[in-house]
């Protein structure tokens, strides 16, 4: 029982960091970047839908959806206005890009009188409500957020395997050149990724707010997440899932069998194992230039 | 001129404060095939590139069908109707062979066609059928240069610039290429603008030509008449093969211990 | 088997990628001060071939044996790296230079086989260090000299044209000093007058240096020129070598490379 | 423009190409050797963090800009030598030798971390590091007979043949000699093989294997030098702090010497020691604009945040080659003057491929 | 010639976290410290001066600090050093100050070190987390008949005090501590460390937390069915706990030193300030906005018993011979010397109920 339960929140959390991993995926697949801003992208999303409710007074749904709006616009418009510029210099610029808007986005909410420097709560509906399977205990928001991250990496696979404008993306990031060649437009497709991406930031941060609080500082939960996706694979959508998954669960067992400090550590050593054994991670594919 | 398909205007370009091509201008007519020949360096990828926008000229000006296509975005000149086959084969990498085809079509919206298309560039190269489902960037070097010829077909274009087609083709291939060329645009109508190495070959495929020396168009005539020119006969298709030789091979050896 | 002039040679070498079986049973030598060329069609694992031999590559079956230093070696025993120190260089066919860094920088980096100075002496550089670099910078000046190079000395890499590159990488493989030259279609990109070149180049290569070239190339002009003998492959298995004449003349090598008439005023429009 | 005509090879192999670097150069040594009887002690103690950060700039700048491979775990270096330096010192070792042995057991850990980086790249060595360095930051916090685990550990002065180095004036010596060897080391190694190696792998890993260099080797050396100057930096910075904690080498203080490299100016010397006087001024530079800002922002907290944050984005944008880049465009402009033209350093449209192949 | 005091001014330097990962309680603890100084400025002065706060940033990073102080006591020419919060910073920073001369008056961090080792230039105001856990301990383990004590604490300087504090308290009591577990700063999940202490039957959780892990910890073991009685330290004192975490939170104890100031409450003096400091910063005071302002109040009575010649020896003096009698805010009454440099060790308990503190003992004397 203890290690179903134990197995139980493992796999909870392992959606968490499988769904904030499924954010660097997308950017990743379609831009070859990496975006440390992604964890600031969800805590805009979870204060967005804060403001919403608690501010204006929403219901929930409308606030939700408005928030995934508001971010989805707030991303365009970050393309438009510092990713399109240097689109082309090396992948590396727009790391430390992405590494300077998350400074910005959590200095410019902190900024903010009042609410900035405070924790706050985001009344969801589901709150604190639990179900129980006999001695095992489900969260509520638990289910929301593995229904939540099933339906959008499923979502995502298909648009990259099967539909021309994912292709596209992926083609536009591994030969920017050639893309722009086949009359790609490179740019209105970045534009589109980097909305998806603070999109799907949006859905992760709402749907993690009721567990960890909206608060300027919640986006580093992101570091436990690039765990996640190496060991899934990091081109890998189905990866970032099962890679968050495995972190999730070590971490419970690691928590609660081993030694204090290893619940923390454990996700890092995995990941350090991971690339020891299977350097591309568990469904990358081995690539190699041909010569 | 209607019938004047790309018109370039004393175009300038430079890399950083290295000047490229100096004030080329040049015409392709509808339905034509034109070429480019020039040595090592004068300039030729230069001018392809700065058709289709990857480089914006300092000076000059360049029209497609008409319009104003200078400094556009490339990808808004390539769906005018241009398609650029560049140098260096330039696949996506980790896309399938067929993925790479259907981005080819990315400005299409006739499925029809394109699955039509899909069929012919398979039949013209069938081993980019075999490999249909192969990374891209695992084909040998002539395959790849294969399916970046096939992805300009299958954009159904007015005008394909084409960048050293034949590099690293084999001499069957490159043959065939060049019929191929020639098939599309007598079938099709596309009008083509060549450059390309084995001057032989272009001079006997193209109908007009021009010579680049140092980035400055230096010679411009019907293609026929080019290739009865003396200077073209001994620097493009090395056809005279003694004298200045002999002196250089001389050199090379005095200075080599 | 082992006769001594010969340098390299490969038996039986195969190698499969998945479903496509690359190289399939491929055996030949190349001879000391000899030009040896692999043609074939497209796809047809020549440049596997030299994948194989430089190690990029490790064959499903087969054995390349090194006779290039004393006793025999095997070079599938070889680390990747140790290939350049035994004598073997290489160029791309893709064109490999290191892009960020001048000409003469990479030639000075195919001298690193030859480096004779320790760490520590290179931190406090030394004067051993110093002569060491001015002797690397010399013979890097004799390469640049022969080539033709010395316009593009100090301009980087990534500016140069595809043609220069070509020969700035046959530049860095002389470098190292090899005795055993791998060049992966050295004239493609090159015009008749620099085609030429080449093949002059590769004349002085093999004559006046004495080094062996294994030559993968497409210009049959430039192959019957050079080469003393030639294997032609098809679908990763050998079909024919003898010397450039009589592979040329060959049916199957006609049919599967060559192509048939040479006549290309066939393309010409007919007004 | 100065046009160099040259006639020996010394020429391209010497490390002040000319007059007038050796007159520059000194004249900078003399300025930073006077500099403790000139600047006020509070600058004083800015410039002594500048070379301490210099120092470990220096390593980072060999790991990422000469050899190619991000380190985002750079601080369990920085750790590491400071933890070895406080616990020696305290153990009376004298303060030369604990600072070698910070530095060489920093290297070792480098080449511990060189094991999983030689097989990965790019983003998964990124990740890697990263790993690495929570984990480090964890052992400094568990190890609690050795490093006093959170509640941190006391660090004596330095002490130089009996003579107590505790004075800033005194220690900012020892860090500026320190920096200036570390610097011409560098140059050294830069320009010799090795040098050239390094950037080879950073270029082309295929042809730089076929070109004979043992890319594990090279890798591994990189990483253990870029750990050592990280050590004896670190070293350094726990004796000026003279209290050390965990939770100093954080994955902050990575992404901190990340930005050092790059706002600096990735692949130069000099970008080192800029991206450091950039990392320790800048938050000091938005201190003192708080008092021009109206209350309502100049109060807020996160300003500085916000500040740094776009700073870095403009640095970004405007200045991808950093601080050495925009450095280079200035002297141009003003060996060029009269003659310069706007068009000389556009910036040319360029694209990108994928780096998963590399 | 004193640094920092002239015939018309005295200047007071403090270290905030105005940038990092404390910026909500370094901005409210600036605040209190300047109404204070304002408050002052508007109504007299101290012997004909004016006081003049300089605030820094330190974002929390020790080597800012450093600069920071050296900015102070260098550039600026501080009097003193007040309020300085995080104790890795203090530990950078007294160094510098030490160099000049310049007391660390009443840093905001309840760690040992702020008195120990004794210096004549170190004041530390408040009870330490371990002395809180300490005294405390006893007292509700009695009074709960507890035999299983726990504890949970965050992996840093702070949540090792009150695991230390809570050994400490056990030992008094001739109890063990039956789980240990920890977590890393910023955790949000805890599964874990709730089934380990629940599977050990704790009856008793020390938390060594302070607010979102508070909240995690105790809403993760009310869900699992886990209900043992929770003490937390003053760091876990705080109005957040019981506006966020909501009904789960009721029944956890705490320890504290000053009252919440809650804007509806009873006691007259503590509403009007509370009001004014709502007025003036628009937002809610809080304990930190106490802790800021208490310290200016403090200086300034010990800076008025020191006479017109301030210095630092006069103000040490004074210091020492001085008394601090009960304010407003509930904190206790401290003394200090020459040889006792911690102005009180003592705490009260205080309960959640009905989603509101309460004082629920009075002093706790050990
Ligand atoms: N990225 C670049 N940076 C700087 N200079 C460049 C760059 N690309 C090309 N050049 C310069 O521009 C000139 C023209 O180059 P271009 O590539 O157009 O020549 P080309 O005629 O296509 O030669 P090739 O036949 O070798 O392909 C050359 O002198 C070359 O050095
Ligand atoms: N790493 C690999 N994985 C899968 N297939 C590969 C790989 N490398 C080569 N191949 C396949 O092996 C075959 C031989 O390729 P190779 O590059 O040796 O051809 P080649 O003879 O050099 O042709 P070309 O003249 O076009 O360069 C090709 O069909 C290619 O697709
Ligand atoms: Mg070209
Ligand atoms: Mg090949």
């Amino acid at each position: 029982m203890q290690i179903l339960q134990l197995l139980l929140s493992g796999i909870a959390q392992g959606c968490i960091y499988g769904l904030i991993a499924l954010g660097f995926v997308l950017i990743y697949k379609a831009t070859e970047t990496v975006s440390f801003a992604q964890g600031e992208l969800m805590m805009l999303g979870a204060f967005c839908a804060f403001a919403g409710m608690s501010l204006f007074g929403l219901p929930f749904w409308l606030a939700a959806l408005l928030a995934v709006g508001a971010m989805v616009a707030f991303g365009v418009l970050l393309e438009l206005v510092v990713i399109r510029p240097i689109l082309g210099q090396p992948q590396f610029s727009i790391v430390m890009l992405t590494i300077g808007i998350g400074y910005v986005a959590r200095g410019l909410v902190t900024m903010i009188p009042g609410i900035g420097t405070e924790t706050h709560t985001l009344p969801v509906p589901y709150k604190d409500q639990i179900w129980k399977l006999g001695e095992l205990v489900v969260n509520l928001e638990q289910l929301a957020i593995i229904a939540a991250t099933a339906v959008l990496c499923g979502l995502l696979f298909a648009m990259f395997r099967y539909s021309k404008l994912g292709i596209a993306m992926q083609a536009s990031s591994q030969n920017q050149l050639a893309a722009y060649y086949m009359g790609i437009p490179v740019k209105r497709l970045n534009g589109l990724v980097w909305g998806l991406a603070a999109a799907v930031a949006a859905i992760a941060g709402m749907l993690l707010a009721p567990i960890t609080f909206v608060h300027a500082n919640m986006g580093f939960i992101g570091l436990k997440a690039f765990p996640a996706a190496v060991v899934g694979g990091f081109g890998s959508l189905p990866g970032a899932i099962v890679g968050g998954l495995v972190i999730g669960i070590v971490e419970s067992f690691a928590g609660f069998y081993l030694p204090d400090g290893f619940k923390d550590t454990a996700p890092y050593i995995v990941v350090l194992v991971m690339l020891m054994v299977k350097p591309n991670g568990l469904f990358g594919e081995k690539l190699r230039k041909k010569v | 001129m209607t019938d004047t398909v790309l018109q370039l205007l004393n175009v300038e370009s430079a890399y950083g404060p290295i000047k490229a091509i100096r004030g080329v201008s040049l015409k392709v007519r509808a339905g034509e095939i034109a070429t480019v020949l020039g040595s090592n360096g004068a300039g030729k990828t230069t001018i392809l590139k700065t058709i289709s926008g990857i480089i914006d000229p300092r000076k000059g000006s360049i029209e497609f069908k008409g319009g104003n296509i200078t400094a556009q975005d490339p990808a808004r000149i390539v769906q005018q109707g241009l398609s650029h086959v560049p140098e260096g084969r330039e696949v996506f990498p980790l896309l399938s062979v067929r993925d790479n085809l259907l981005m080819g079509a990315y400005t299409r919206r006739d499925r029809d066609g394109v699955a039509r298309d899909i069929e012919t560039v398979y039949g013209y190269f069938p081993i980019l059928k075999e490999r249909a489902t192969q990374d891209a960037g695992l084909l040998s070097g002539g395959q790849q240069q294969m399916l970046a010829i096939s992805r300009a077909i299958m954009a159904a274009p007015h005008l394909i610039l084409l960048d050293e087609p034949s590099l690293g083709l084999s001499p069957k291939l490159t043959k065939e290429i060049f019929e191929i060329v020639v098939r599309i645009n007598r079938e099709r109508g596309t009008t083509i603008l060549l450059v390309e190495q084995n001057a032989n070959m272009a001079l006997n495929a193209a109908d007009y030509g021009y010579v680049l020396e140092n980035g400055r168009i230096v010679m411009e005539d019907t293609c026929e008449r080019l290739r009865e020119k003396e200077d073209i006969k001994e620097f493009y298709l090395g056809l005279k093969d003694d004298g200045v030789r002999g002196e250089r091979r001389w050199k090379k050896k005095k200075t080599w211990r | 088997m082992t006769t001594p002039d010969i340098l390299l040679s490969a038996r039986d070498l195969s190698v499969r990628f998945g479903g496509v079986l690359a190289v399939n049973k491929v055996s030949f030598d190349v001879r000391r001060g000899e030009v040896f060329t692999l043609i074939g069609p497209n796809g047809a694992g020549k440049t596997t071939v030299f994948n194989l031999i430089s190690r990029i590559y490790t064959p499903t079956t087969g054995e390349i044996v090194w006779h290039g230093g004393g006793a025999p070696l095997a070079l599938t025993e070889q680390a990747p790296h140790e290939i350049a120190a035994l004598g073997i260089a290489r160029t791309f066919q893709n064109i490999e230079l290191f892009e960020h860094a001048t000409v003469l920088h990479n030639l000075l980096i195919g001298r690193h086989t030859h480096r004779q100075t320790g760490f520590w002496s290179e931190v406090f550089f030394t004067p051993a260090t110093r002569r060491a670099e001015i002797a690397a910078r010399e013979k890097a000046e004799q390469v640049i000299d022969l080539l033709d190079l010395q316009h593009h000395r100090d301009s980087m890499v990534a500016g140069l044209p595809y043609g220069v590159r070509k020969v700035v990488e046959l530049a860095r493989a002389l470098c190292t000093e090899p005795k055993l030259l791998l060049l992966d279609e050295p004239s493609s990109g090159l015009n008749v007058e620099e085609t030429a070149d080449m093949a002059f180049w590769i004349q002085d290569i093999q004559h006046e240096l004495g080094i062996s070239v294994l030559m993968v190339e497409h210009d049959m002009s430039l192959v019957s020129k050079v080469s003393d003998r030639v294997l032609a492959m098809n679908m990763g298995e050998a079909l024919a070598s003898g010397t450039p004449a009589e592979v040329q003349s060959d049916a199957r090598v006609i049919e599967a490379y060559l192509g048939t008439v040479d006549d290309v005023s066939s393309l010409r429009r007919v007004a | 423009m100065r046009y160099i005509f040259k006639t020996s090879y010394t020429q391209d192999i010497d490390l002040a190409r000319h007059g007038g670097h050796v007159f520059w150069y000194s004249l900078l040594g003399v300025a930073l050797i006077a500099a403790p009887w000139v600047v006020p002690e509070y600058w004083l103690a800015q410039l002594t963090f500048v070379l301490i950060y210099g120092i470990v700039g220096l390593g980072l700048m060999l790991l990422a800009g000469f050899t190619g491979q991000f380190s985002i775990g750079h601080a369990a270096f920085l750790g590491t030598g400071a933890y070895t330096q406080a616990v020696l010192s305290n153990m009376g070792v004298p303060f030369p030798v604990a600072l070698v042995a910070a530095a060489a057991l920093s290297a070792a850990v480098g080449v511990v971390v060189a094991l999983p980086a030689l097989r990965v790249k790019g983003i998964y060595l990124g990740i890697a590091t990263l790993a690495f360095g929570f984990i480090v930051e964890e052992v400094f916090a568990r190890w609690e007979s050795v490093t006093g685990g959170n509640s941190g550990l006391h660090v004596k002065s330095a002490s130089l043949f009996g003579w107590e180095l505790n004075s800033s004036e005194s220690f900012y010596m020892v860090c500026l000699i320190v920096a200036v060897l570390c610097t011409l080391a560098i140059l050294n190694l830069l320009r010799s093989p090795t040098g050239r190696a390094f950037v080879a792998i950073r270029d082309s890993e295929i042809s730089a294997q076929s070109m004979g260099i043992h890319l594990a080797r090279y890798k591994t050396m990189s990483f253990a030098i870029s750990a050592a100057l990280a050590g004896l930096g670190g070293a350094l910075y726990a004796h000026k702090l003279s209290f050390i904690s965990p939770d100093q080498f954080s994955i902050l203080q990575s992404i901190d010497l990340l930005l050092l490299v790059v706002i600096g100016g990735l692949g130069s010397v000099h970008g080192a020691f800029l991206g450091a006087i950039f990392l320790i001024a800048m938050p000091q530079l938005i201190a003192s604009a708080k008092d021009w800002l109206p209350e309502a922002i100049g109060q807020a907290p996160g300003l500085q945040g916000l500040v740094y944050g776009l700073v870095l984005i403009a640095f970004v944008l405007f200045e991808p080659l950093g601080l050495y880049g925009r450095w280079l465009k200035v002297r141009t402009w003003l060996q060029l003057f009269p003659f310069y033209r706007r068009g000389l350093f556009k910036r040319q449209k360029s694209f990108t491929k994928s780096d998963r192949l590399r | 010639q004193q640094q920092g005091v002239s015939k018309d001014e005295i200047r007071i330097g403090t270290i905030q976290d105005l940038s990092g990962p404390l910026a909500g309680f370094g901005k409210q603890s600036r605040n209190g410290m300047q109404l204070a100084v304002d408050e002052l400025n508007e109504q007299g002065s101290v012997h004909g001066r004016k006081l003049k706060l300089f605030v820094e940033d330190s974002g929390y990073d020790p080597k800012k600090a450093v600069l920071a102080a050296q900015k102070l006591v260098n550039q600026e020419k501080i009097f003193i050093m007040a309020g300085h919060i995080g104790t890795a910073q203090n530990m950078a920073a007294m160094p510098v100050q030490f160099e000049k001369n310049i007391v660390n008056f009443f840093p905001i961090t309840a760690a040992r070190e702020m008195y120990e080792p004794l210096n004549r230039l170190k004041y530390s105001f408040a009870a330490t987390y371990y002395d809180q856990i300490r005294i405390a301990l006893p007292k509700l383990v009695k009074e709960k008949g507890a035999k299983k004590v726990c504890t949970i604490y965050q992996d840093d300087e702070f949540g090792l005090e009150v695991q230390r504090g809570a050994e400490a308290g056990l030992k008094a009591a001739g109890l063990e501590l039956t789980e240990k577990t920890s977590f890393k700063r910023g955790a949000t999940d805890f599964s874990s460390q709730v089934a380990k202490m629940k599977a050990a039957n704790c009856d008793l959780v020390v938390l060594g937390t302070i607010i979102r892990e508070t909240i995690g910890t105790v809403g993760e073991a009310r869900k699992t069915g886990f209900n043992p009685t929770f003490l937390g330290s003053s760091a876990a004192y705080t109005d957040l706990i019981h506006k966020l975490g909501g009904k789960p939170m009721d029944g956890i104890y705490a320890t504290m030193t000053v009252q919440n100031p809650y804007t509806d409450e009873q006691s007259q003096p503590l509403r009007f300030w509370a009001n004014k400091y709502k007025t003036k910063f628009n937002e809610d005071p809080t304990v930190f906005s106490v802790y800021g302002y208490s310290i200016i109040q403090d200086f300034i009575q010990a800076a008025n018993k020191a006479g017109p010649n301030l210095t630092t020896d006069s103000f040490i003096k004074a210091m020492d011979s001085s008394t601090f009698e009960p304010d407003m805010f509930g904190s206790p009454k401290m003394t200090f010397s020459a040889t006792k440099r911690l102005g009180n060790d003592q705490s009260r308990l205080s309960q959640i109920v009905d989603g509101k503190w309460k004082v629920v003992t009075d002093y706790l004397a050990p």
